[in-house]
């Protein structure tokens, strides 16, 4: 086997070392019943790469990948185009085959990467202090809601009827499993929602999406001011992180928590994961944040280095107390959105962030000169389309032609009827003209 | 695995040891080891790494917010970029540097072939809520690869969409809760028993779900005993979660007889597999009576650690435990897969509910599934037995000079504990230290907590035996070296890395989290 | 570029300077810098880093042979030769890792994107014998890359197959050979001007054709006078190779006034294009007269330089050589692309024949036209810009510290005598050594042989303004520390690298080219 | 632009430092009539990523890849796998962006690797020494017509007509310009060639190739005893390198030089080239070998490390009396080469080899079932078969089918008429069975 570095003498030689007669001696603590006598039957043979590569490009074949169609699909994962640079970077094995940074003096670059990646996130939301990444947004959502139990000591959130789908079923069963409540504003696609008078004082946190699931671009300025008024915490959640570009940040509207799917940067779309989830608050809230966090200091030459901090608020420390249970984050992910990121800069992402809205107004210009009604007043690179019928049937039947016009909302929200006819509809950078000209003329 | 390095805060003596420490060199720069700043302090405003297609004239739709403020993000071109990140790079350790027997965490080989397939046209491209009818490739993958854990646990069920190993225990015991739940226990089941050599997941996890953790001990043999558990067994038991091999390397001889008085009283059997590696192909854990399981694909199925993430953590789940699968998951009718993804449909009319968005870490799959294809069932048996093989071969030349806590085999790591520092001036912590300097990252440390001053020590199955002798050579020196008196020595490492030792309890005391424009932190040379 | 350090043999003192230089480390190891055997010696007979699918049982036909002997080869599973491989990347220095100013080699920036396209499918298994409607894109790729090498100077003309530039030197002087020939001066058009300054590959080629070298001196502005030319000009004559900018970095000020004579005279005009980089997008060769030149695709065209190659080396042709060209080369017709192969084509009929098998580098046109299109014309004409204002402002501040043979302004290099070191006791060999321990790659060092200790400084457009200011900031330092008596800190560097100097005369006088079972070499720690 | 580092605030600073205007001022030199005002013109403009990516992608959609194709096309380069470790490790940037390892003490890397390249290469051939790589097989084989006649001071070549067309194009070229002559035997289709009558004093060498361009097998032990006696070279040439896992070395033969192209092992086929030329003889014409030379030394600690080494033979040394021009050489190609060997080691090498000649020996079987005459008695992965009728015809007509059949022999002997109805056909582990079956069926 090509990963197995022993041969059979050197096996050999190591038993006798050991005094064992047979690799199969030294499992003699397991039970008779359960020690296997040779190879798990029914399963294949150890196979060459060829064949393994065989077999794996005959199932990639059968997918119809985003770069083999007309996509305009989002809803929480976005096709963006990834520079050539970041794939290589993140491949390199000293990044790529290296663990969680315990040792720092041979850990400076993933501890230095962490410290770019940290301070990135803080900047791009607008808030103080920024973790060093969770699995993705929909968990990092997940922990905002028992952070925010935590840091108010009470145990309702008021989740808005514009978050993602996904991340209101996790935040539910959540709530339905441990002592945490939630309230589930309903489903808000028409941007009606006004969230403020549910605020009391058992909220422990108010979450709203911006841009919401169907597009709409909210100021939250006045929510948070409701928020704070009732000391409970503003949680912003943000799926592409890309309109930070162009958005002001959750912070200076007054976000208390903010969390966001990093994908869109350096990420590909890869089916749905690994993602990487951003996670930031206000300093005064650093003790209560879950995950990791990479912290400066000096090493005993004096010269400034980067280590793991904090680290009495987490599983290995504390145990039962600790602030999340989380261990393995999603530390590549987070490398390819901070280098992607590194390459973009200020204005880069700026002007990123301009060509994803341009994109998505011609997208939404042309349905409209098509016949078809945008529901958005604002938006970012995506907008919701009403179909005037059931839309998923209709997605489903276009996929045949190799386009994927959108994100049917039933998709998300099964429950909410009054959303069926909707179709959600994300543009990117990558969205060509020919793109537009094509879904226009399928959904007239 | 983690190690509470934290948990011993360094503060190293700042004061300049030597006046031959002053810079060496004009930048700090020495030889191919560079010094390298923060991407910050290299801004030059104007210029940019990414080109983009001019946007097209369109009238803005972004009506009522506010402008995006000022972000203050740093402007490179590529070059600069590049070198950047070449440079923080070669600053790591790695598995494709050197040896890393870091127990707990399996730092096996990471094959380029699963790199490559993740990056395969149809699936590096696929969106997650693509029509099914596009993605029979990918849910076919995810099929595939659940049928290779439910055959290697011998389990009936897996959830596929947990992302690491923590988040898979909080699948796994949501789905115990909701079995308890579903017996109208859940009011009375309300204590998980974990033994005092858990991982700090287990414990974080189960109180995060508001169980109260009763802790057991183990024996003298590193074990724990059936009858320890029997003992605070009782109807106020929701479960027992047992990591096999334990985190002391060791296989849980009792373990059938656990799970047996566990089942008899009611409870469930959460089997942490985080050390799965061990037994993988040789030993299937429902031959054991686990009723879950969480696989770290990142451990034993060698997708990488990328730095601490990301990684996946599928549960298999027992007969019992299979109707509480979270959603999403695949089911196959004849040759169509379907991606279940909502508790209202029928067949997840028992599920705990969702956990993650979408439907699980697919490039993590995607790998897992080559790996298994590459090594076959065959191969399996042999990795594990080498595993295995590797880690008792260290432990047979080690244990004379340094001290076991257990005797007998071991499993994948040899642990041993600080007697054999005992008077010495020396700290495992040290110790570790010195490691470094000699080329080798340090095995885990302090942990499992139940021994004292631990040294976890797993090889995997991807070293040679050259490797394994050479790392065997330089721990017997160091050991005669830390007994000889030479403590000096090792409070002195490392030296030749790129930093000396770090201030921790600065670290901790004054929190710098982020880089400031106003930032008083001076640069690194 | 090559450096002729080998013209100045370095045969270090080999006794241990110091009894603290016994091996620190017990395998020689020192953190993150690891010591490497041999992969030979690292074999473990009966391991394989590939697998392969069963040979399907056949009656074997190798008739007539007798049976392979034993290789020798080593062996080893995948990852032991990833981590050997890793291992010895890190003990080199790139462009990757920091400023690489070796004159003459434009050591620029090697674009990912690059790499990507030349993998992408149709273009990576594409072969090279199928027939022409199955390479349509194949062809059409070489053709723009054509189109833009002849935009890029103005030719008519380019043969696409040489190699490299050595390749295309001989290339361009076969074409002109075969032009003199063609005017029936084969016999008496026997010699070939080429400046002193030349690059070695220069006198070379035109020797392995059988011309004579006639020198021609350049003037004390370090360029070549119309006049000297003329001097040696006559009916014997059949090519000047100039090279411009030259090897000193300086635009030829009376290259115009060279090619008309030279056409005068019945002769051809060869420009070596290696320093094309300066000029690209802002000088045509044509306005200046050249009937031939090769481009250095691995230098202008950022193909990358691979540890030594490959590269490839299109040459462009004036009117009166295009007829000249070696097969194959594309024609198109319409929207139909063909190769034409043979010399019995009527396209080729007075081509001097074939120079390489198959239709030249391909892979480098894939980079080469995704460097162009990256560019456009705008950004090659910023490149050449900033390539040329960064080796200015490198001159214009080490100037007054080093000593600079040639006043005014640079092209794309600046160069430096070892004048400023007169006296120290410090060589342009020791400065270089020393630079190395600072952290960087040192200069071309005495090349052009008309300098005396030569330091030929090109940063190429791809260094930020901050990387050069901290590259003349340790230059400054170091002449500062050489002119204030240092000379032994500068005989005793580098002192941080994975080695000391190595015995060049040693590895000269015995030769040891191969590693043998048996051989005394004594592994590395 | 994306990899120029100079913003227009540096770009004035660094020239106000120069005391120049502007840039174009440092062009001062340039004659006025050549020195343009701006970007040439009919050239397009600086295009981001996205766009040359389109680019590049539309061209490459416009071939038949190997991989998307049925394909038994050998003469010369070869579809064989490379494991994906090869291309890993070849584009990390040290490698890749590294120059010819001039300073040694920081390219102790690249020293290091082509000292393995070199006796890896000596091992194969069955040679004393090699060099560090030539361009590729066809150069390297001109390079070796011109060491032949340095060292016997002769310049008579007689180049065998079992050699690849392109080799014998090339060789006959520099004869042609040179004072070298070549006798260029009557091509061999039908291994009947013997060429020892051929040799006299004036013979340099005599040049063959084994396995032949026909896929023919031969011992060339007689040939190089006939060399010998008459002082002539026997130039080995090897198109195909896995064979040598299992054929006799040519040294073993008694050969003088061995060249070979290297590209089976590491390289992709890439529409022929980069390649890489392997280039072996005997210890004592090592200082008349062309090429770099990387040799074993110590360092002044005493550390055995590398340099490059005899560079009195080379250009930037000796000048116009070089033993040739080569500079840039094949690095990164020798690099890959070398991995790839790594990986497979001796008995790797030695399976892939059988396992080729197994795929071959499959498809003669089934050709000759399906009625078709191999003219082959032995041979490796490649052979020829005789259609009976033209074969570059079928061959176009049957590669609209995406069945690429073999190389017809007038493609590389366009001269020959005799063979313009044979094809030579290779096989290696990458042919299946369904391939084999495809082709029966379209040529029976
Ligand atoms: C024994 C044990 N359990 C659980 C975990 C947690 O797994 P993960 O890091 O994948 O969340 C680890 C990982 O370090 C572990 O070693
Ligand atoms: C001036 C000059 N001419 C010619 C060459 C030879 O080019 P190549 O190395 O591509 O054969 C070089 C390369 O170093 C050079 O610098």
């Amino acid at each position: 086997m090509r990963y197995l570095p022993h041969s059979d003498a050197d096996r050999a030689s190591m038993l006798a070392t050991i005094g064992a007669a047979e690799v199969d001696s030294l499992f003699a603590d397991v039970p008779d019943s359960a020690h296997l006598k040779g190879p798990i039957e029914g399963l294949p043979r150890m196979q060459s790469e060829i064949e393994v590569e065989r077999h794996m490009s005959a199932l990639a074949s059968r997918n119809t990948g985003t770069s083999a169609a007309v996509s305009f699909l989002g809803g929480g994962a976005y096709r963006h185009h990834v520079p050539a640079a970041v794939d290589h970077l993140i491949q390199r094995g000293e990044f790529l085959t290296s663990y969680t940074p315990y040792q720092p003096e041979i850990s400076q670059g993933t501890l230095q990467m962490l410290f770019e990646f940290q301070t990135m996130v803080s900047m791009l939301t607008g808030m103080e202090v920024a973790n060093a990444s969770m699995y993705d947004g929909s968990t990092a959502a997940a922990e905002a809601m028992s952070m925010a139990c935590r840091v108010t000591g009470r145990n309702k959130s008021i989740i808005s009827g514009g978050v993602h789908g996904h991340y209101r079923d996790i935040l539910a069963t959540q709530a339905k499993w441990t002592t945490q409540e939630v309230l589930l504003a309903p489903v808000d696609a028409q941007d009606t929602e006004d969230l403020t008078a549910l605020i009391d004082a058992n909220t422990a946190c108010v979450m709203v999406q911006n841009p919401s699931s169907f597009g709409h671009l909210r100021d939250l300025s006045k929510l948070a001011e409701a928020c704070q008024a009732k000391g409970a915490l503003l949680v912003v959640i943000v799926t592409e992180v890309v309109s930070l570009g162009l958005l002001a940040s959750p912070g200076s509207m007054g976000a208390d928590i903010v969390v966001a799917e990093g994908q869109s940067l350096g990420n590909p779309l890869g089916f749905g994961g690994p993602y990487v989830g951003l996670f930031a608050t206000r300093e005064k809230y650093m003790r209560q944040m879950p995950g990791r966090l990479c912290g400066e200091t000096v090493d005993a030459n004096g010269k400034r280095g980067f280590v793991l901090t904090l680290s009495t608020r987490e599983q290995h420390i504390r145990r039962e107390k600790a602030t999340s249970n989380i261990c393995t984050n999603a530390g590549l992910c987070a490398l390819a959105f901070t280098i992607h990121l590194s390459l973009l800069g200020e204005q880069g992402l700026k002007k990123l962030a301009l060509l994803n809205h341009a994109k998505a107004v011609q997208t939404a210009e042309k349905l409209e000169a098509a016949g078809l009604r945008v529901i958005n007043t604002g938006f970012f690179n995506e907008f919701t389309v009403d179909l005037g019928k059931p839309a998923a049937a209709l997605v489903d039947k276009l996929a045949e032609k190799k386009i994927l016009a959108g994100v049917p909302a039933s998709r998300l929200y099964p429950e909410a009827k009054e959303v069926e006819n909707l179709l959600i509809i994300a543009a990117t950078e990558l969205t060509t003209d020919a793109d537009i000209y094509q879904l226009a003329e399928v959904l007239k | 695995m983690s190690m509470n390095t934290q948990g011993r805060p360094t503060a190293p003596d700042l004061k300049v040891a030597n006046v031959n420490d002053l810079p060496e060199t004009v930048l700090g720069h020495k030889g191919l080891v560079f010094e390298e700043k923060l991407l910050f302090e290299q801004s030059s405003p104007g210029t940019c790494g990414v080109d983009l297609p001019l946007a097209p004239m369109v009238k803005s739709r972004l009506h009522v917010l506010k402008a995006r403020e000022s972000i203050g993000l740093p402007e490179l071109a590529e070059p600069q970029v590049i070198r950047h990140y070449t440079r923080l790079s070669q600053k790591n350790y790695a598995i494709d540097t050197g040896l890393y027997p870091l127990g707990s965490c399996t730092m096996k080989h990471n094959p380029r072939l699963n790199e490559k397939m993740t990056r395969l046209a149809g699936l590096a491209d696929l969106h997650p809520l693509q029509p099914a009818s596009t993605t029979q490739g990918a849910l076919q993958l995810i099929h595939e690869l659940a049928d290779w854990l439910m055959k290697l646990t011998g389990m009936p069920a897996v959830a596929m969409s947990p992302a690491a190993g923590a988040h898979g225990e909080y699948c796994g015991m949501l789905a115990i809760k909701a079995a308890i739940a579903d017996k109208g226990e859940a009011k009375t089941r309300t204590k998980v028993i974990v033994p005092e050599s858990a991982h700090g997941t287990n414990p974080a996890t189960a109180a995060s779900l508001g169980f109260t953790v009763v802790p057991v001990k183990a024996e003298a043999d590193g074990r724990v005993r059936a009858e320890a558990v029997k003992a605070v067994l009782g109807p106020d038991v929701a479960a027992i979660m047992l990591t096999n091999p334990n985190t002391c390397g060791l296989f849980e001889r009792d373990i059938i007889d656990i799970a047996m008085a566990v089942r008899a009283a009611g409870a469930y059997f959460y089997c942490d597999g985080a050390n799965f590696n061990a037994i993988v192909g040789r030993v299937r854990p429902a031959d054991l009576g686990v009723d879950c399981m969480h696989i770290n694909l990142h451990k034993t199925f060698s997708t990488p650690h990328g730095g601490g993430g990301p990684g996946a953590g599928p549960v298999v789940l027992s007969e019992r435990l299979a109707p509480y699968a979270p959603v999403p998951f695949v089911v196959k009718t004849g040759e169509t897969l379907r991606l279940i993804e909502q508790t209202t449909e029928k067949e997840a009319a028992k599920s705990i509910g969702r956990l993650k968005g979408f439907h699980g870490q697919m490039g993590m799959f995607i790998r897992a599934l080559t790996y298994c294809l590459s090594h076959g069932a065959d191969g399996l048996w042999q990795a594990s037995g080498d595993a295995v093989l590797n880690a008792n071969y260290i432990a047979s030349q080690l244990k004379t000079i340094m001290s076991q806590p257990y005797a007998g085999y071991c499993m994948h790591e040899a642990l041993f504990d600080d007697t054999f520092l005992k008077d010495t001036g020396v700290t495992t912590l040290d110790f570790a230290k010195a490691m470094i300097d000699e080329g080798y990252h340090p095995m885990t440390m302090y942990f499992p907590l139940v021994v004292h001053g631990a040294f976890l020590i797993e090889p995997t199955e991807s070293e040679s035996k050259q490797a394994i002798d050479d790392f065997i050579k330089v721990m017997i020196s160091l050991a005669k070296r830390a007994r000889a008196g030479e403590a000096d020595h090792f409070a002195a490492a490392p030296r030749f890395t790129p930093r000396a030792r770090l201030d921790e309890t600065r670290a901790a005391r004054q929190p710098v989290l982020r880089w400031q424009a106003s930032t008083l932190s001076k640069s690194g040379g």
